[in-house]
């Protein structure tokens, strides 16, 4: 369904476009950028993966995300709460800052990729 | 010593919706869907408990934690005061009872079911908590997107477009939420509503009249005020019946409880009194005219709620300590009887599978259903041992200067009376009267008469004492909103009321036989009565707002 | 006097302007997400500063912009990005049920 | 276009522009030269603390995380909402 030009960039582009996505996030407290801005970037590459290779082969994957997701939330959660509950001077040579970017890097991916592929897949069968 | 008492109240159904939808992959089988409805009652019931052991602490301070520990006025601070302590109690009710209602009620997505209503349960006690503005914005809308989800849950066809509709004219007002906050944020640098009311008396007329029109305009259509309630009657007719108990309950009481936060700020603006009066009196009219050409069970109970908010608009417009406390008074009753009405609709619904009353022919057969329904009928009436009679007096008693909107409200108690005794008449007593043979009692399931009871003996404990909970609730919390305490005292059970009661019902029973003799004339009527799309509803929003800035710009 | 608030809330006037006057359930939405840009740019430069530099607190920034609008900002784009999601998807499936996405046509069975 | 069509186009223009030219008449917005909000100055100012540069990413997970946790349960309900109305059918 797709053609093999869009095939060929994919494969050339997107090694940079992950890469890019994963320093978005890591370095999001000192350089621009963040867990949410990187997350949709990496949503983005997993569009496009989506687009390029159909989306029969995608079940297992989207079953990964779905618990990537999940647990994403439940981290955020719990490691949100310490920095809402705790009085924050205790905390700050934690460092958890990059984490917390991290946790929610993951959580916007997967959340964003798979609105996305649920949104393709219900279209597809019916037109 | 930090008080952590608000984040506990707040994470407990976080907490409870993340465990189910954590659990939901591993519970496949059916006995192990059941620990999830437990787990959804712990995470809701844990709340209403813990609240009613905070009241001791909350009738002496403020309870009040700042988050992550930084300065008061800069950062996000969730507050317990007698003002939010009534909502919170309220609504933690209310969710608890409908939740117990919806096990049974539901019969789609039930597991999911769950996980939504606790999410909208932790953005109604996000928004009662939170003092910050943004923060308001950000669990308004967390519950606000749940209801939509909820919404198209309904098991009717027309639940998608009402939920489209709702969700339009939802994130509409949110916009205009933001852009009020922005304005705000602009002029003052402050987001806390406390550090603001000293900033925004400062501020010079003009912004405050633009930020005035923003927010109201924001929170008219979350209230469902006239000129833009008409999401309101097609969202809650088509949502589940739990759904609907607590989107008519709670959700709509969070845009008056923003406009009394907000409104209370400091906003020098002549004209709002009257302006709010008007406004309260057009939907408490408008929404029982409309009620009675119904013949759908819950669009009629939708109706009722935007007459119903129109009188506790009617009682805080004077901003005076009386008409705030009959309107706080109003907003517990309203909830609580409301939410009885719709769960008996609910489960008439259940038991006779169709909305229309001119189908339902219960009878005796639903007893409990039929007893709790009058006692519901009774308090949203007025009569003299219920609740609604004490709230309504109290407004009538704040009205002594204006009288031509006591006699408005008198005409919308004389309405809503023919309202509920059309219902009474058509779905109980006219085949009671008609086909004397004793039908089997096909009651509403266990599970869904004991809130129904439970609602029920509410309605007459609110009404039969009030100086309890006058003196120990709504009072307090009137004087930490307008500050001022007065003490109110209700002839409510004088021979004079009791005798306006009764001939305010005389008065209904009366319109009620015109409507049923007209009854095909209504449906023509019905028929032609043009229902707007949506885009026509935009365009009334617009030229509503368009009036109010040009209103409020020609008196200031 | 072209300054980014009145270009705010002219896009956000126009977004609203696109959701009274069309029909179809996916215009509908686009200019819903028109409207929420129009708040976005509004909301950001409110933050701005004659001359700022951006709010990345290194050595050499004297002059930062203000960046609590922009926090602001990232969880309205999230917030509208569900809107949007969810909108998107109630309109797939009003056109799954009633084979038309015309505002108009959608005739529910009401009583 | 149709007439009707032609005619609510008309209105909407022109409510529209009464709402702006009012709206824009009673409020005038100019930048100001220096950050004078008190609550960014505050945040600013204890920006050492939580040992980040990047400002806007310390008040999103530090000074005002309780918001992005609500946030974080927007997307989370909007997904599996998605998830749920789309999955009924199939």
């Amino acid at each position: 369904m797709t053609s093999k030009i869009v095939q060929t960039t994919t494969t050339i582009i997107l090694p940079f476009l992950l890469l890019f996505g994963v320093y978005v996030i890591i370095f999001g407290h000192i350089s621009p950028g963040g867990g949410f801005q990187g997350g949709m970037i990496l949503a983005g590459a997993a569009m496009l993966i989506a687009l390029a290779y159909g989306f029969d082969k995608l079940p297992r994957f989207m079953s990964h995300l779905q618990s990537l997701e999940a647990g994403g939330v439940l981290l955020f959660i719990f490691v949100g709460s310490i920095t809402v509950l705790v009085w924050l001077p205790f905390l700050a040579d934690l460092h958890i800052l990059p984490i917390l970017n991290i946790i929610v890097g993951i959580k916007v991916f997967a959340g964003v990729a798979l609105i996305y592929i649920f949104i393709a897949r219900w279209e597809l069968p019916h037109d | 010593m930090i008080d952590y008492e608000p984040v506990l109240i707040i994470i407990t159904p976080v907490i409870a919706a993340s465990i189910i939808s954590f659990l939901s992959p591993f519970l496949k089988t059916e006995r192990t869907k059941k620990i999830q409805k437990y787990i959804a009652i712990i995470g809701l019931s844990l709340p209403f408990f813990y609240l009613i052991l905070l009241y001791p602490t909350v009738s002496i301070k403020t309870i009040q934690y700042n988050m992550g520990g930084w300065a008061t006025p800069y950062a996000i601070t969730l507050i317990i005061d007698p003002f939010n302590y009534t909502f919170l109690i309220i609504s933690s009710l209310i969710t608890l009872l409908a939740f117990i209602f919806s096990m049974k009620d539901v019969k789609k997505a039930k597991a999911k079911f769950s996980f939504f209503f606790l999410l909208m349960v932790a953005g109604i006690y996000g928004v009662f908590l939170s003092v910050d503005l943004f923060n308001i914005y950000v669990f308004f809308e967390l519950c606000v997107i749940t209801s939509y989800i909820l919404v198209t849950l309904g098991d009717q066809k027309g639940s998608l477009k009402a939920a489209f509709t709702y969700l339009i004219l939802g994130s509409i007002a949110s916009l205009f939420f933001l852009l009020g906050i922005g304005l705000l944020y602009f002029n003052t640098g402050a987001l806390n509503i406390f550090h603001l009311s000293t900033l925004v008396s400062k501020l010079d007329v003009t912004i405050q009249l633009a930020v005035f029109t923003f927010l109201f305009g924001a929170v008219a259509v979350k209230a469902a005020l006239p000129p833009f309630h008409t999401w309101l009657v097609d969202a809650h007719s088509t949502a589940p019946s739990a759904v609907s108990a607590v989107l008519s309950g709670i959700t709509v009481k969070i845009g008056l409880y923003i406009f009394l936060r907000v409104f209370t700020m400091g906003f020098q603006l002549q004209g709002m009194t009257e302006f709010l009066l008007i406004l309260g009196v057009v939907a408490a009219l408008g929404g029982v005219i409309f009620a009675l050409f119904e013949w759908d069970i819950k669009r009629l109970l939708a109706y009722s709620t935007i007459s119903q908010m129109g009188y506790i608009v009617v009682g805080l417009a004077t901003f005076s300590a009386i008409g705030v406390a009959g309107g706080l008074y109003h907003i517990i009753n309203h909830a609580v009887f409301k939410g009885l009405l719709f769960l008996c609709a609910g489960a008439m619904i259940y038991r006779t599978g169709t909305k229309d009353i001119r189908k339902h022919n219960i009878g005796t057969t639903m007893p409990v259903t039929l007893i709790t329904f009058i006692i519901a009928a009774f308090s949203i009436a007025g009569v003299t041992p219920f609740n609604g009679s004490v709230s309504k007096s109290i407004i009538e008693a704040s009205l002594s200067n204006h009288p031509l909107v006591w006699f408005f409200l008198l005409l919308t108690c004389i309405g809503t009376i023919t309202i509920f005794s059309k219902i009474l008449y058509y779905s109980f007593l006219k085949t009671a009267i008609h086909n004397k043979i004793k039908q089997p009692s096909q009651e509403a399931p266990f599970s869904m008469q004991l809130p129904m009871v439970v609602l029920a003996f509410f309605c007459i404990i609110l009404g039969a004492f009030p100086h309890i909970w006058l003196d120990n609730i709504i009072l307090p919390a009137t004087s930490s909103i307008i500050g001022g305490y007065t003490t109110i005292q209700i002839k409510i059970f004088e021979p004079m009321t009791i005798l306006k009661d009764w001939l305010l019902i005389g008065f209904g029973l009366l319109l009620l036989k015109i409507v049923i003799s007209r009854a095909q004339y209504i449906d023509k009527i019905r028929k032609r009565i043009v229902l707007p799309n949506l885009n026509i509803k935009v365009v009334m929003m617009m030229f509503a707002l368009t009036l109010i800035l040009s209103l409020f710009k020609f008196l200031n | 006097m072209i300054n980014g608030m009145n270009i705010g809330i002219i896009l956000f006037l126009i977004g609203i302007f696109g959701m009274m006057t069309n029909k179809n359930i996916i215009k509908i939405i686009m200019s819903l997400t028109v409207a929420e840009n129009g708040v976005l740019i509004f909301f950001i430069s409110i933050g701005y500063v004659i001359g700022g530099q951006s709010p990345i607190i290194t050595s050499d920034v004297t002059n930062p912009v203000d960046p609590l609008p922009q926090a602001m900002m990232i969880t309205m784009i999230v917030i509208s990005l569900c809107l949007t999601a969810l909108s998107l998807t109630i309109a797939a499936w009003i056109f799954h049920k009633y084979k038309t996405l015309n505002v108009e046509d959608i005739i529910d069975d009401r009583l | 276009m149709t007439k009707m069509k032609w005619f609510t186009y008309l209105l909407s223009a022109i409510i529209l522009m009464t709402f702006g030219l009012i709206f824009f008449s009673t409020v005038f917005l100019s930048y100001p030269d220096v950050l004078h909000s008190e609550m960014s100055l505050y945040y600013l100012d204890h920006l050492s603390l939580t040992k980040a540069v990047n400002a806007v990413s310390a008040i999103l997970l530090d000074f005002r995380a309780y918001d992005t946790l609500g946030e974080i349960l927007v997307l989370f309900a909007t997904i599996s909402g998605v998830m749920l109305i789309l999955r009924r059918e199939t």
